[in-house]
C-alpha cells in the first residue's frame, strides 16, 4: 500500500450549511490509489499550532487527480480549514487505513449517518462501477435535518441506486432514524451491510445484522496523529480483549471485531 | 557493527560519533514516533537517516493503555501510550529482519520493569544482527512500575545502566527523563556507570482536561508531552548536560527543522532524533537532513562536527532588530 | 483585612477563599506580567480582579538582567528580567497607594536572596494598608543566588514558608517551581511549615539559541518558559498537589480564557492567575473572568466552588468523536 | 495617557517592494490620541503561535479614524502580517510609548533610514501642521536602493519641506549614507534632529549633533512582550548605567540619555 504526501491544490469549496463544507482537491497520486474507506491526513495550517494532521475520509475521487472531502467545522482544525481559499495548497497525506471489501455478487445495503456519508459516496460509486447490477441494492442516509442532506443527494441519485432518508427533525424523507428504516427494507441473506456514523448508529445496525446473520462493516473513528501505524495512538478495544488501530486495521472493520455498547 | 557510509564527495561531511558507532549524518528519529520505520517507507527515503531508534521494547510484549492515549495542545501532543510493544523476542524475529536490511544503524530503545529486566532485554539483544545500538529509556512517564522511578534517581539511573552495559555488545545510550530538579546530576550518574551516550529529552509530565465531560482528557489521566512546545526546555537541558559530561549528547524535543537540529548542536548536541515532527511531516527527518547539509554548504564547514557545541558566549549581540 | 466585595444578585456566585481571604472571583493576575496593575488601568476595569499580584519585590532595589530579556518561542515565551524591581520601601511607599485606591486584595510577591531577607521583607509588608497577602517566590530561575535552592529543596522551602509566616500578618501563599522531580514533596512541606496556599506554577527553565549569531537569544543564556506551552505541564502539577495538601492551590500557567481556567478548577485549583495572556490580551483577565461567570451560569452552579476539583475520573468515556 | 485595544478593520494594503508593505487600519480612538513617535502593538494572528503581539511605528494618522503601518517582512510575524486581507479585522493596541518632542521655534531636521522612515511622515506632517514656516527644515531619507523609497516620497513632498535622499546603491539621490549628506545641509544652532534608523546610522547622527551641539532625538528598537511597561522585557542599557524601558520611557529619547557605539 503506497502513500503520498501531496501539496494540494484546492479547486472547489462548497458550503452547505453554517458548519457542513465540501473541498475539492488536486492531489492525483493519492487520488489515483484511493479506494472507498480509506482516509487522508490534512495538515490545516503552516504553523506549529495546531499541530497534528487531521483525518478526513475520501468523500469521492475524480479521474482528473481529484478527490472530495465532505466536513463538518466541530473544533479549531476544521475551523481553519473552512476558511481555506480557492487555489491554495494544503498539505494531503494519504490514501491511509483499509477500506471496504467490496461485495459485487450480492445484494450491498449502504447506509451513512450524518458525517458518516462522507465515505459511503466513494463506496457507493465503486459498488455502482464494478458490480452488475445494482437494482437489489439500498442506499440509506439519515441526518439531523434537510439541509444536512439535500445537497448530497444527487451524487448519490445519479448512480440510480434505491436511496431512501431519514431525518431527525422530519425534515427530509423518514421523521426518524435511519435504523428505523433499514428495518423497512428487505436484507436477503448473503447481502452486506456497511455502515458509517455515530457509534449509536452503528451499534443498532450491527445489532440488526446480527439479529439476520449478515456481515456488516463498519468505519470507525478515533483520535490520530500519525495516521499511519508510527503513535499507536489510535487504539480502540478490539472483540478480543486486545486492541487494533483503527488507523492501520481499520478505519473499516468487520463489526464483530469491535465492542458496541447499545 | 561495520555499515557502509555513503559518501558523495561532493557534499559536506556530516559524520558524528556516538561513542564508537559512526553515523553518516546527526538525524535519527525518535523512539515511539516512528515505528519499526517500514510505516514510512513509502515517505521517505530511509536509508539516509543517520540511525533509527525503534518503538520502546519489552521483555514481555505489552497491550498499552486504553483509549484516548493521545491529545493534542498548544504546539504539542500529550501521549499516554502506555509502551505498547511486541516485546523483545517478536521484535528480533518479526521486525528486525526489515530493519537490518535497511542498511543503517538501528538503535533500540529498551525498557523494564526492573534492573533484571533491563539486563535481560540487552542480553537477548546481544549479537542480533543490524542492531548497532541500545538506548536504554530510564524515563517513560506512562507506565506505573519502573519508568519515572528510574530516571529521577541517579543511583538508580546508574544501576539501570550497569546492568544494561553489562551484556551490551554495542553502544549504550541512556534517554533521559526531564522531570527531575537538576538533569546534570542525573547525567554524570550515567556516564560514570558506563554510558555511551546521553539522549535527551524524553516527554514532560502532563495533563489535559476535556472541559465538556469534564473528564481526563487521557485515560491515563497524565501523557508525556512532546513536540515544539518543550523545545526550550530540551534545549537547556542538553546545553547544561552537555558541559558536565564528555560522552556525546544527542538532542531531542521539539526538533521540526535544520535551524532546530543545527540550535541542538551548538547547544552541545552531537546528533538529534526527531520524534512528533515524523507524525506532522512524515519527511521530516529527510528534511532535516537536507537542511542541515545546506547549513554546512552555505557555511563552508569541513565538518559539521565543527558546530558541535559551538554556542557563542562572548559577549552578547544586543538585539537591536531590523530597522 | 476587609474588602467590600460587589456582589450582584443576578450574577453566578463566583467567590472563592484563599485561606482568611475572600476573594470576589477566582481570577488574579499573576506576578511579573501584569506590572503595578496601573498600566491597565484605560484597558480594563481593575476593580473586577479578583486580586492583583504585583511584580516580585525584593529587599533592595534591583537592577535586573542586560537586554535582550525575553524571546518568544513556540506557544510560548522566555523570560530573564532577572526581578528587577524598586524593593520593598519604594515599593510600599510609591505603588501601594495606587493599589489600595482600587479597592481589591493585593498580594505582594516577595523573594529574597535568604532567610533573613525574606523574613525581612514580610517584616516590612506587615501592617502596610490595603496589602491582603504575600505570594513567596522560591522559584524565580532568574536570580543565581537563592532562587532556584529554596524552591527544589523540601527543607529549604519549608523554612522559606515559616520565615514569612513569622512575620507576615496576612495570608501567605507559597509559589511552587515547577522544576523539580517532585512537586507533591516540595508542596506537603511548605503545608507543613504553614503556608495558607500553594500557587503553582513558576515558569519551566528554558533556552532558546539564536542561529545566525549562534548566540544564546537572551543574555541571561536561560529563562523561564511561560504561556499556552506549559499548560499541559501545569494542570498536571495543580492535580498532583491539590490531591496531596488540604489548603487551596492556586493554578497559573498558560491560561488565556475560561475554559483555560475552569480546567485548572477542576483539576484543584480554588482559583487561577493569569499570566502571559496579559501581554497578548491586556484585558484577558476581565474576560476569563466574564466567561467563568457565564459557564457558571450555563451550568447553573450555585456557586463556583462547586466544580474545584470536580475532575471525573469515575469511568472513561472513549473518544467517539463527533460523527 | 490613555491607551485602546482596537479591532481595527484593513482599510488598504499598499505592497511597495518584495517585502515592503503599508497597511491603513481603522482604529478611530487609537489615531484620534496618536501623536507622532508613538506605536501599536498587533496581535498578528488569532491563534496561541505566534504568541505575542508585533510592535510597529505609526507612519501617519488620518481624520477619518485610520491609522497606517509601514513594515517589513522580516520573520514569522510580518510574514502573517503581510498576508491579511482588506476587511479583515486585526487586534491593535495603542498609542504606546513616548513620542518626538515638538520644536515649533526652531529648524529641524527630520533623518529617517530604512524602515526608520516609518515614524518620520507622522512627525513631518504634524511639525508641517503646527509650525509656523517650514523653510529651514529639512527631511533626509536613506534606504538601500530606489524603489524601497520612492512610494514614499510623494506623502513627505507634498508637505514642501526641502527632501534630500540618500540610496547605499546610488538608484536615487545621493549614492551613500544618509549621515553625508546631512553633513552637507546646515545645522544651525538651535535646531534639532530627529533620527530614526539603523543603530549605526543613529550613532552617526549622534555624532555629527554632538559635535554641533546640537539636540537629537532618537526613536529606537527593543524586542518587546507586552509594549506597554508590565513585563518589564524591552530593557534598553542607559547611559546613567541603569536600563530604561523602550516601550514607556521611549521610543524616543534624547540620543545623550543612551549608549552609542560607532
Ligand atoms: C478515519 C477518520 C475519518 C474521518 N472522516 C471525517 C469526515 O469525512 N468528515 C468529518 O467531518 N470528520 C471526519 N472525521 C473526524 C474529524 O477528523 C474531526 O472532526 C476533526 O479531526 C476535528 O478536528 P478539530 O480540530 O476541528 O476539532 P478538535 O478541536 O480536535 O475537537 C473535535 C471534537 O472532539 C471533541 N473531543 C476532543 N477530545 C475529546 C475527548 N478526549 N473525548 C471526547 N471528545 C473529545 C471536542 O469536544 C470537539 O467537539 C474523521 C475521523 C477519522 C478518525
Ligand atoms: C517601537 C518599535 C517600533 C517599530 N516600528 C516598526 C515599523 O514601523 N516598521 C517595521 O517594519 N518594523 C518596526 N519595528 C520592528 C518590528 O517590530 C519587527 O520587525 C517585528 O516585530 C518582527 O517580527 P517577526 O515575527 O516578523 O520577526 P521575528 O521572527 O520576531 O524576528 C525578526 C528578526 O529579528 C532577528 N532576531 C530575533 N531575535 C534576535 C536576537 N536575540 N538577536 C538578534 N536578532 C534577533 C531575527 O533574526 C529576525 O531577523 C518596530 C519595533 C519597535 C520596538
Ligand atoms: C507517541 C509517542 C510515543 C513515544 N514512545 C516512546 C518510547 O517508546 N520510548 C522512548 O524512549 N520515548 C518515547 N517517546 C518520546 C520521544 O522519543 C521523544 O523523546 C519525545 O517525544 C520528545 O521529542 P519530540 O518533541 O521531538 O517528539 C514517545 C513520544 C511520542 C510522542
Ligand atoms: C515577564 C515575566 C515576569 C515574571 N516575573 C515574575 C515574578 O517577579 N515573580 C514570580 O513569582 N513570577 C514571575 N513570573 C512568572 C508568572 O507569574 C507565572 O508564574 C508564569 O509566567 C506562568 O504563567 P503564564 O504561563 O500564565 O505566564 C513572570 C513571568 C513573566 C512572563
Ligand atoms: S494514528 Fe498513529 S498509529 Fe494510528
Ligand atoms: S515591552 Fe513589556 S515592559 Fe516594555
Amino acid at each position: 500500500m503506497t502513500q503520498y504526501q501531496e501539496n494540494a491544490t484546492v479547486a472547489r469549496i462548497e458550503q452547505f450549511t453554517n458548519n457542513n463544507f465540501r473541498l475539492t482537491l488536486l492531489c492525483p497520486q493519492i487520488a489515483a490509489s484511493a479506494t472507498p474507506g480509506q482516509f487522508v491526513m490534512i495538515r490545516v495550517g503552516n504553523g506549529k499550532d495546531p499541530l497534528l494532521r487531521r483525518p478526513f475520509s475520501i468523500h469521492q475521487t475524480s479521474s482528473g487527480g481529484r478527490i472530495q472531502i465532505y466536513f463538518k467545522v466541530v473544533g479549531r482544525g476544521t475551523e481553519i480549514l473552512a476558511q481555506v481559499k480557492k487555489d491554495q495548497e494544503i498539505s494531503v497525506l494519504g490514501p491511509l487505513g483499509r477500506g471496504f471489501q467490496l461485495n459485487l455478487s450480492a445484494p450491498v445495503i449502504i447506509v451513512g449517518g450524518g458525517l458518516g456519508i462522507a465515505p459511503m459516496l466513494f463506496l457507493a460509486k465503486e459498488n455502482y462501477r464494478l458490480k452488475r447490477s445494482c437494482a437489489a441494492d439500498f442506499v440509506l442516509l439519515g441526518a439531523r435535518e434537510k439541509n444536512e442532506l439535500e445537497h448530497l443527494l444527487a451524487d448519490f441519485k445519479c448512480l440510480g441506486i434505491r436511496l431512501l432518508t431519514a431525518t431527525d427533525d422530519g425534515s427530509l424523507g423518514h421523521h426518524g432514524l435511519v435504523t428505523e428504516i433499514m428495518q423497512s427494507v428487505s436484507l436477503p441473506v448473503g447481502s452486506t451491510v456497511y455502515a458509517c456514523g455515530p457509534e449509536p448508529m452503528m451499534a443498532g445496525v450491527n445489532k440488526i445484522c446480527r439479529s439476520l446473520g449478515i456481515p456488516c462493516q463498519v468505519s470507525v473513528e478515533s483520535v490520530m496523529a500519525c495516521g499511519m501505524g508510527a503513535c499507536l495512538g489510535c487504539s480502540r478495544p478490539a472483540r478480543d480483549g486486545g486492541y487494533t488501530h483503527v488507523c492501520v486495521n481499520g478505519p473499516v472493520y468487520d463489526a464483530e471485531e469491535l465492542l458496541w455498547s447499545l | 557493527m561495520e555499515f557502509v557510509i555513503p559518501r558523495d564527495e561532493n557534499l559536506p561531511d556530516l559524520r558524528v560519533n556516538i561513542g564508537s558507532l559512526e553515523l553518516a549524518n546527526p538525524v535519527m528519529t525518535a523512539s515511539g514516533t516512528f515505528g519499526y520505520a517500514r510505516e514510512f517507507e513509502g515517505l521517505m527515503n530511509l536509508h539516509r537517516l543517520g540511525a533509527v531508534i525503534v518503538k520502546g521494547i519489552s521483555l514481555y510484549p505489552r497491550a498499552g493503555n486504553p483509549p484516548p492515549r493521545i491529545v493534542e495542545t498548544a504546539c504539542g501532543m500529550l501521549n499516554a501510550i502506555g509502551l505498547q510493544n511486541v516485546g523483545v523476542d517478536r521484535f528480533i524475529t518479526e521486525k528486525m529482519p526489515y530493519l537490518q536490511g535497511l542498511n543503517i544503524p538501528v538503535i533500540v530503545n529498551i525498557l523494564g520493569d526492573s534492573l533484571a529486566e533491563y539486563e535481560e532485554i540487552a542480553a537477548r539483544l546481544a549479537g542480533v544482527p543490524g542492531v548497532a545500538g541500545i538506548e536504554v529509556n530510564i524515563s517513560c512517564p506512562n507506565v506505573k512500575k519502573g519508568g519515572v522511578a528510574f530516571g529521577t534517581d541517579p543511583a538508580m539511573a546508574a544501576a539501570v545502566t550497569a546492568s544494561v552495559k553489562k551484556k551490551a555488545e554495542v553502544p549504550v545510550m541512556v534517554k533521559l527523563s526531564p522531570n527531575v530538579s537538576d538533569i546534570t546530576v542525573i547525567a554524570r550518574a550515567v556516564e560514570e556507570a558506563g554510558a555511551d551516550a546521553i539522549s535527551l529529552i524524553n516527554t514532560l509530565i502532563g495533563m489535559a482536561i476535556h472541559l465538556p465531560t469534564r473528564r481526563p482528557a487521557l485515560a491515563n489521566i497524565i501523557g508525556g508531552l512532546s513536540g515544539p512546545a518543550i523545545k526550550p526546555v530540551a534545549l537547556r537541558m542538553v546545553y547544561q548536560v552537555a558541559r558536565v559530561v564528555s560522552i556525546p549528547v544527542v538532542g531531542i524535543g521539539g526538533i521540526e527543522s535544520a535551524e532546530d537540529a543545527l540550535e541542538f548542536m551548538l547547544a552541545g548536541a552531537t546528533a538529534v532524533q526527531i520524534g512528533t515532527a515524523n507524525f506532522v511531516n512524515p519527511r521530516a527527518s529527510e528534511d532535516v537532513l537536507e537542511g542541515i547539509g545546506a547549513y554546512a554548504r552555505a557555511e563552508k564547514l569541513d565538518s559539521i562536527r565543527s558546530i558541535i557545541g559551538g554556542l557563542r558566549l562572548d559577549k552578547h549581540v544586543p538585539d537591536m532588530r531590523n530597522l
